[in-house]
């Protein structure tokens, strides 16, 4: 067994482990903290496969900017505690059948898929990240590149016109009194 | 050009009765309307030599075959001109009547004339289903906004039936189009595709659109919209039922759905024989317990349907004329029947035959006419019914059913039990002097389309080749 | 590595994320399991664009984190609302809209 | 690509208006004249696209077949813009109401057209993943927007939660497809890699999410859930625009996923998978419907129920259904705008609002009653020949035939809760309340949409000169 | 002139609609006169025309008014076929018909639907002229309905009365079911020989059986008899045969006069008419005339059975009328048609002058028709008695009146065919006697046993109403005459005249001497009965009657019978279909329907519970199954 399967086999693990987990924990923050170990995992995977930019795109993106915000946002409804109400075990037994029953479904169709028997190995540089700027920033992906600052526009103004706290009208300053 | 104007005129003038409020007026309007719209039906025949027929075609869709083409033959322009003439005797009747939103009434009676026009002139199979449905809607305001207090509930009623069986038949006409070969709508293309198809795929299309014609006739299980509907809604919009929409399902089978589907198991012919034969017993039997007037007439309206039917199928031309003269025929009778029933209900306020009797003491010229118009109804040799009925058997004795003179006699058995409901009707209401609360007899308007209505009996009764020969 | 190593695990991932969507009542829990689903996804992206040997593919990947991102900002922003008027995250007290 | 760039534009252009004046009106009007500026470019657009038709080397492709911009595409574009155009006007008093920061609120309509006009003309999956995320995101948004209410809020809630799931199971679909093709544009994709006799099972995993991550945006079931309560809950023109012009949109793409995309795919398991989904979406919403006591809630089931007459384009995939999906567009939109605007001005959503409207309201009811007709599919109306055209493209596959009869029954199962508001208007007795006076700019509009459905009603191929 | 026989029919049709028309406006005098000249004109057309007819080439004429009914190269022409026998019919409807015009004039003078009965009377002998004038089966139909019309109305005359309008309902049902078969035999014959009109009809038959008609169809003993089967139900119900008789004596509901022309005279004969017409198929369906003879014999016994415990003098000619109805059905069964004729003809003097009679005794008691309230009439009305006896004489074949010599030929015929039938028939001979001159001693002779008043009241009709008595005596005394049997002339005037038309079957010639014989027994049961009659009448007139004779007096039961087994059991079908099958089946089903949906959105309903838990589970799992179908399918398939 190489290194490289080694690695593989311990990344994924902790993988699997940590996702369960933030499932299972009860505290919100505890699960945040494992998702976010999660994502280290999965940069693991994606510098096993030499896939450099997305990895540490992971981790500043993912680990560092959204789950900051998630943790930012917790904080701020101050929602740290344990005493999250629960759904009733029924509930989570059937979660768990549900998707496992999917992920069967999923792994036997599969199995009998025609996949290509080209391994996934670190070899190939198409994950370094002048490569990815060049493709990036050709004709082609110029557009989606364009439209996803129309996206974080439309974000940015959704998030305003929600997110503020509207003076209260004078209807709204009526309803108040009564 | 007189089919588009049949189809014109009714819309002209609904529109205009839609902008004349006062009641006055929109009779009036309405009343012209209708003349106009009879005098270019009755000069449309002169167009029509020999066997000849009536065309008008102008493209509409080219890009799926479809094109506004009218076409009449001496049938359906005889269909036309029954309507013409009902919808002048309804007006003549309404004359003196107050209703309420007059404007919206007549104007909704007339778009519903077009409508009706157009499923008998059409000949393009998308136009004809475009105003089957046209047809309907009108009816169904006016069924829903005047009449007895379940009137909701029937129009509803009417109006889910009819809209199920039309959309069974917009099934069968994608179908059909779709199979197509030169994808068009025009006469000719569709009966040829329909021919073409597979015998299996024939009878399922002909039960989709047989369902569809045979809710408006009605036949026999498919009828428990009727009595209600008939019942509920105001007298002329009854009219317009019982007297007109029956007859598209009828000319419909006639024009479309034989032709259309040549290779249908034969099964199917015979169970619809059946099932007529059902109408008419049925329909009897349940004539003679009715206490109600509008009921008694609706069932036996449903009694006569079923003999029509029979004769629809019965495929020969003893039939097929017979059966556009019963069809003129019972149009004319039934008008006058339920106008009767109008003036017995607006005079004693009841509907109900037990608190009735001893019209004739009091009202003589209204008995007459009931009498002439039961003995219309059971078919007395002398009046317009026994010449049609008479064609109809002879038709169904002509046709290569198996058991057509099992069908022909249980038929027959029909004319006694029409006989019984009828005479019955004629004792509880006319005879007797149970009832002799004072009442003012038929006034002239009603005199006017009573008389009109007793004269083309008898004309008809005495000279049924005025009819027979342009057939 | 052969890829059906790479199917499971991501499958399994996206599993557990759907799991937890069934199973959390807290909304920014449940926010955070989709989270998870989307990074599986991004894991099989990346291992399908090494069998390819295409770079689109992990641009497609960069594309669902900004993506990701946005729908952050606004999602908790709606949840930020909510709370403001229920003060709480709880999406079991979001029943006034039914049947 | 002009259009497409100027939605963008215009919605920021929006934005600092916002920041400029507090003035409503002015908002409405500036963003009226955008969206006529918007039409122009449009069909512009769609002339320059005309005239170079016939020289060899023009292509539809822009950016390396990112998108293929034809004349189909083009011109769906300008009719989802001459919608929305009457849809602004109709509802500008309703969006002025709705709260104070009206220009993000036109904003967010030129962001959901921006991503319409990407679903329509997308030829990559990246293209039609980010399109479906533009158009969705200010939907949260607008569907959260009236902040008085907690309604309002929790479907924003629930819409989001729901639709960043299914943007989950997209992906995994879109991740699906191309571990097997190897691509995201439409055109490489095939199922019958190397000659095989079986069609490819990831492939057919693929197209099984994409369809359910799709269907999620057209609320067919059963991923439909969160049509109800986000309609109902979303102030009312938002609502309408979510459920008319935004759907028939996503629609033209899912057409275009199925007919250019899995084009190689067995025919017979489409027709198979996705007769579940319609059958399902047609049973749903046409039952569900009739139990509502809230017309506006009628109206959210029975835009699921026209979801499962519109997935028989997805079903026929072929050039009548190309043709269908333009009518239903016209159709489908007109009717439900112009019914959402007349319940906009009740005070009562309940059918008993309703009641004796054509007494006091003749005009409000006969645009009601023309725009229920056409949602009916009565003939006369447009909506007769959206329903005439899907269907028939749809019987043109093979094996549809029982399929589309049982459409047809849910047709008549509709009209039960259709023909209600009619009952309600014109055969009951009642004193309905008006939240507002009518004024004639809305007169205007809602003739321009009875005009609209008559006349295609009559001549639907009008629609179809430029495809 | 045979040209213009349409005047025949025309005039009562225009007498029948002035009066129809202006029976409001018209004085009485005026339209009364008007009805009787309308007749009395077609009477002097029928006369001219008989005599023409009898001077003429023995060739039917056929008058063409117009096409009837033309359908492809299928033709009903509307015309008249003048011959032998409808002369022979018009003389006798438009004589008999005139007299009791005039009669009615005096009998109606103080109703008050004067005029609307003359109209109605008018109309009856249009319909009536027409039955015998068409010269196709359809235009005898139109005559056959009319006529039946014409008796539903007169019946009803005093609609008021419930009883009068329920007899009027009954003979006309009835007599519906009889034209269904009427109706049948016409398609039968349109079916196999592609006409109804007799000229082009009854030539096809000329082969006789076996031989192929003008369409090709082989004319087979099953189509003869089915044809021949059908007009006799017809018939039956017309002519008051067994089972459909039992209208006619209810059908003296209406006016007497009215009694006496259409139930007695004509419109009754119009079934023996229709058989005579068709006799060429007769000839050639034997059991169908066999089962003509069996009904016409059971009905002539039945109801001279019922005639004798009768009191109700006008019931009594009813069931005589029926009876004497049953002789010439027996005639006609045995092929002697001419007999038949001939027997119609004197019957129709006869039972008029009778019926006239007893319309002038209840006219002069006032309404009162109970015989047992009469009695000793004869002193305050001689006329009357004296009319009536001749009548009387006249129906039991008192030798010399012309009953006599009609029934001697019926007899004989039926003796040559079959002596037990001839037994039975001579049986009913009997009965008619004994029942005749029994209501005429409780009629005439005795003493008054009515009211005071009614005492008072009597008194001798006007001359109005006397004169038509005397006239149709007369007849009835000479009208034998025309029909001299063999053995006292060798001129048999009417099967002569009837000959080109009519003729007996062969076989039903006797020799002289058991000829004579058979008159012998025929007028010495008939002196005897009348003797019999004279001892029994004034003792047990007013007992009750007990034992068989309650089960005559009650008329066999007949009406009860039908009650039970059709009448009421149809009743009783129709409410329960209309209580099962309509209101539950039909009904109950189609809102069954509408209840169902409504109930499943019920229950679909309850998945949108507004909670996004539940959403989201309910859409996994509708994702996990739509991917296992579709795996499925893709991996099996």
């Amino acid at each position: 067994m190489s290194v490289h399967e080694l690695l593989f086999w311990l990344l994924s693990l902790w993988a699997i482990v940590s996702a369960s987990f933030v499932v299972l924990s009860r505290n919100p923050i505890n699960s945040v903290l494992w998702l976010i170990s999660t994502f280290f995992a999965l940069s693991g995977h994606y510098i096993l496969m030499n896939a450099q930019f997305i990895a540490i795109v992971n981790i500043i993106v993912y680990a560092g900017a959204i789950m900051v915000l998630f943790l930012f946002v917790l904080m701020l409804l101050n929602l740290n505690t344990d005493t999250e109400p629960q759904k009733s075990r029924l509930i989570h037994f059937t979660a768990l059948i549900s998707a496992g029953s999917l992920l069967l479904i999923v792994l036997a169709s599969l199995r009998s898929a025609e996949l290509t028997d080209i391994p996934v190995t670190g070899a190939g540089d198409i994950g370094l990240i002048e490569v990815l700027g060049k493709t990036l920033f050709n004709e082609k992906y110029v557009l989606p590149f364009e439209l996803s600052s129309v996206l974080f526009l439309s974000a940015m103004v959704g998030a305003m016109v929600l997110g503020r706290k509207d003076p209260a009208t004078t209807e709204e300053k009526n309803i108040v009194k009564k | 050009m007189s089919l588009i104007l049949l189809l014109l005129i009714p819309v002209i003038f609904g529109i205009v009765n839609f902008g004349v409020k006062n009641e006055k007026n929109t009779k009036v309007i309405a009343l012209i309307g209708a003349i106009t719209t009879l005098i270019i039906a009755v000069m449309a025949f002169s167009g029509l030599e020999e066997g000849g027929v009536l065309k008008v075609d102008y493209p509409w869709l080219p890009s799926i075959g479809a094109s506004f083409n009218l076409e009449a033959n001496g049938g359906a322009l005889l269909m036309t001109l029954l309507m013409a003439i009902t919808f002048v005797l309804i007006f003549f009747a309404q004359w003196n009547k107050n209703i309420n939103n007059a404007n919206r009434f007549f104007g909704l009676l007339n778009l519903s004339l077009a409508g009706l026009m157009g499923v008998f002139l059409a000949n393009d199979l998308l136009l004809f289903y475009f105003f089957w449905e046209l047809a309907l809607i009108p009816v169904y305001f006016l069924a829903g906004q005047w009449g007895g207090k379940d009137k909701v509930k029937a129009s509803f009623k009417f109006f889910v039936f009819t809209f199920f069986g039309s959309l069974l038949m917009l099934g069968g006409l994608i179908f059909l189009f779709v199979n197509n070969a030169n994808s068009a709508f025009d006469y000719a293309s569709i009966m040829q595709t329909g021919s073409l198809l597979a015998p299996e795929i024939q009878s399922t299309l002909f039960v989709l659109f047989f369902l569809a014609f045979g809710i408006k006739m009605p036949i026999f299980p498919l009828h428990s919209w009727q009595p209600l509907a008939y019942e509920q809604s105001a007298t002329p919009v009854t009219i317009v039922m019982s007297a007109l929409m029956v007859k598209m399902g009828l000319f419909a089978v006639l024009k479309w759905l034989i032709p259309l589907f040549p290779g249908v198991n034969p099964v199917f012919f015979n169970v619809i024989m059946i099932l007529a034969l059902f109408n008419i017993i049925y329909g009897s039997l349940l004539a003679m317990t009715q206490s109600n007037l509008k009921r008694l007439v609706a069932y036996s309206s449903l009694a006569h349907v079923g003999l029509m039917i029979m004769g629809a199928f019965a495929q020969n031309d003893y039939a097929t004329e017979g059966l556009y003269l019963q069809m003129f025929n019972h149009g004319i009778i039934v008008t006058g029947l339920w106008l009767l029933v109008d003036f017995i209900e607006n005079r004693y306020h009841t509907q109900d035959m037990k608190e009735l009797g001893g019209m004739a003491n009091i009202a003589p010229k209204a008995a007459i006419t009931m009498v002439v118009l039961a003995f219309a109804t059971i078919a007395l040799p002398m009046t317009n019914g026994f010449v049609g009925e008479f064609l109809l058997f002879l038709g169904i004795f002509h046709s290569q059913f198996e058991y057509k003179v099992v069908y022909m006699i249980i038929a027959g058995l029909g004319i006694i039990l029409g006989a019984i409901y009828m005479l019955n009707m004629v004792q509880k209401v006319a005879y007797g002097q149970k009832n002799d609360k004072k009442i003012s007899d038929l006034v002239w308007n009603e005199q006017l389309s009573m008389y009109l209505i007793v004269i083309i009996i008898m004309v008809l009764g005495f000279y049924p080749n005025l009819i027979l020969n342009i057939l | 590595m052969p890829i059906e190593y790479y199917l499971f695990l991501s499958f399994t991932l996206f599993a557990i994320g759907i799991m937890g969507v069934l199973m959390r009542r807290n909304a920014i829990v449940i926010f955070m399991c989709i989270e998870l689903m989307l990074n599986a996804v991004n894991l099989l992206l990346v291992a399908f664009s090494k069998v390819y040997g295409d770079a689109g593919a992990q641009v497609f990947v960069f594309f669902i984190m900004v993506v990701a991102a946005a729908e952050v900002a606004v999602g908790l922003a709606i949840i930020i609302m909510m709370f403001r008027k229920v003060s709480s995250v709880d999406i079991n007290i979001l029943n006034r809209l039914k049947n | 690509m002009k259009p497409l760039i100027a939605t963008a534009v215009f919605a920021i252009l929006m934005m600092f208006a916002g920041l400029f004046t507090q003035e409503k009106r002015s908002l409405s009007n500036f963003a009226a004249i955008l969206m006529i500026g918007l039409l122009g470019l449009n069909i512009w657009e769609l002339y320059d696209y005309l005239i170079t038709l016939n020289d060899a080397n023009a292509s539809p492709y822009y950016f390396g077949k990112m998108l293929r911009v034809d004349n189909y595409g083009l011109w769906i574009n300008v009719l989802l813009t001459a919608l929305s155009l009457v849809y602004l006007l109709i509802f500008r008093d309703g969006i002025e109401k709705v709260g104070i920061h009206v220009g993000e609120y036109y904003a967010s309509h030129f962001f959901v057209l921006c991503g319409l006009f990407l679903v329509t003309t997308y030829n990559n999956l990246l293209i039609l993943f980010i399109g479906i995320e533009i158009l969705s995101i200010p939907q949260y948004v607008l569907a959260g927007s009236d902040k008085k209410n907690l309604k309002s809020s929790e479907a924003a809630l629930k819409y989001f939660l729901m639709g960043s799931f299914s943007t989950g199971i997209l992906l995994m679909g879109i991740v699906l497809l191309y571990g097997a093709m190897g691509s995201f544009e439409l055109e490489q994709f095939n199922f019958y890699k190397h000659g095989s006799s079986m069609p490819s099972v990831m492939g057919a995993m693929g197209i099984v999410l994409m369809m359910l991550g799709i269907g999620f945006k057209v609320s067919a079931a059963p991923v439909h859930f969160w049509a109800p309560d986000v309609y109902d809950g979303a102030p009312t023109p938002f609502a309408s625009f979510m459920a008319s012009i935004v759907k028939v949109g996503v629609f033209v793409a899912f057409m275009r996923l199925f007919m250019e995309g899995f084009i190689t795919m067995d025919a017979y398991w489409k027709v198979v998978v996705l007769s579940i989904m319609t059958v399902l979406t047609l049973v749903i919403g046409n039952f569900t419907a009739i139990y509502q006591q809230s017309v506006k809630r009628m109206l959210a089931y029975s835009s699921i129920a026209h979801a499962g007459f519109m997935l028989f384009v997805v079903i026929a995939s072929n050039s009548e259904a190309m043709r269908g999906i333009v009518q239903y567009i016209v159709a489908y939109s007109l009717a439900t705008v112009g019914i959402f605007f007349v319940l906009s001005k009740l005070k009562d959503y309940t059918y008993d609002g309703f009641n004796g409207l054509a007494k006091k309201e003749p005009f409000l009811a006969f645009v009601a009653a023309v725009c229920v007709l056409s949602l009916a599919g009565i003939p006369l109306t447009t909506g007769f020949f959206a329903k005439w055209y899907v269907l028939m493209a749809a019987i043109k596959q093979d094996n549809t035939f029982w399929l589309v009869m049982f459409a047809l029954v849910m047709a008549v199962v509709s009209s039960y809760y259709y023909f209600k508001v009619i009952m309600a208007m014109y055969f009951k007795e009642g004193t309905p309340e008006l939240c507002c006076s009518v004024t004639k700019m809305e007169k205007a509009m809602m003739m321009v949409i009875v005009f609209g459905i008559v006349l295609f009603g009559i001549a639907p191929e009008l629609l179809f000169v430029w495809i | 002139m045979t040209q213009l026989v349409y005047l025949v029919p025309l005039f009562p049709l225009i007498g029948f609609l002035l009066n129809g028309l202006f029976y409001k406006s018209m004085p009485k005098k005026l339209s009364g006169l008007l009805a009787s000249l309308m007749v009395l004109a077609s009477f002097v057309m029928a006369l001219m025309i008989f005599f023409e007819v009898k001077s003429g080439d023995h060739q039917p004429t056929t008058v063409l008014l117009f096409e009837f009914i033309t359908v492809g190269k299928f033709q009903l022409p509307f015309a008249f076929q003048v011959d032998e026998l409808s002369s022979m019919f018009m003389l006798i409807i438009t004589g008999v018909g005139f007299l009791i015009h005039v009669y009615s004039i005096g009998y109606m003078h103080d109703d008050d639907g004067y005029n609307r009965y003359f109209s109605f009377l008018n109309l009856f002998v249009f319909s009536m002229l027409l039955l015998v004038l068409g010269a196709n089966y359809l235009i005898m139909y139109l005559g056959w309905e009319g006529v039946g019309l014409a008796s539903y109305l007169l019946i009803g005359f005093w609609f008021k009365n419930n009883d009068y309008s329920n007899a009027s309902k009954k003979s006309f049902i009835m007599n519906r079911i009889g034209d269904l078969g009427f109706l049948i035999a016409m398609l039968l014959m349109t079916l196999n020989f592609g006409t109804l009109t007799y000229g082009d009809l009854f030539p096809q038959l000329t082969g006789g059986l076996g031989s192929t008609t003008s369409l090709g169809a082989t004319i087979s003993p099953y189509l003869t008899n089915a044809i021949a089967m059908c007009l006799f139900i017809g018939a039956t119900a017309k002519s008051a045969q067994i089972p459909l008789y039992t209208w006619l004596p209810d059908a003296m509901a209406g006016p007497t006069p009215v009694s006496a022309l259409i139930h007695a005279a004509t419109m009754v004969t119009a079934g023996i008419y229709l058989v005579a017409r068709t006799n060429p198929i007769y000839n050639l369906a034997p059991s169908a005339q066999s089962v003509v003879a069996v009904i016409g014999l059971a009905t002539l016994l039945v109801s001279a059975t019922i005639a004798l415990k009768q009191n109700d003098i006008k019931k009594v000619l009813a069931y005589s009328t029926v009876s004497q109805l049953g002789y010439m059905f027996l005639a006609l069964g045995v092929g002697a048609y001419v007999g038949g004729l001939f027997h119609v003809m004197t019957h129709a003097f006869f039972k008029a002058l009778l019926f006239l009679g007893s319309g002038s005794v209840i006219h002069a008691m006032s309404g009162e028709q109970d015989m047992t309230k009469m009695g000793g009439l004869g002193k305050k009305m001689p006329i009357t008695k004296i009319t009536f006896l001749i009548g009387c004489l006249a129906i039991a074949g008192f030798p010399g009146f012309s009953g006599f010599f009609s029934k001697d030929e019926i007899m004989a015929a039926v003796y040559a065919k079959n002596k037990t039938m001839y037994v039975l028939a001579l049986v009913g001979a009997a009965m008619t006697a004994f029942y005749m001159f029994r209501a005429y001693f409780m009629t005439f002779s005795g003493s008054f046993r009515g009211t005071e008043a009614q005492n008072k009241h009597l008194h001798e009709n006007p001359s109005v109403m006397t004169i038509p008595l005397v006239l149709l005596a007369v007849l009835s005394v000479i009208g034998g005459l025309i029909g001299l049997p063999h053995v006292m002339s060798e001129h048999h005037l009417l099967s002569e005249y009837l000959a080109p038309v009519v003729k007996n079957l062969s076989g039903l010639h006797l020799d002289n001497s058991v000829e004579w014989i058979l008159m012998g027994v025929a007028s010495a049961v008939a002196i005897l009965m009348i003797f019999v009659a004279r001892a029994t009448t004034i003792k047990n007139a007013y007992a009750a009657p007990k034992g068989i004779a309650a089960f005559f007096a009650n008329k066999w039961y007949m009406d009860e019978l039908y009650n039970k087994i059709i009448v009421k059991p149809l009743y009783k079908l129709s409410k329960s279909i209309n209580h099962y099958i309509e209101n539950t089946v039909v009904d109950g089903g189609s809102n069954g329907i509408g209840n169902f949906v409504v109930w499943t959105a019920g229950r679909v309903r309850n998945l949108q519970n507004g909670q996004v838990g539940v959403y989201l589970f309910s859409m996994v799992i509708g994702i996990i199954l739509i991917l296992a179908a579709g795996m499925a399918l893709v991996i099996w398939a």
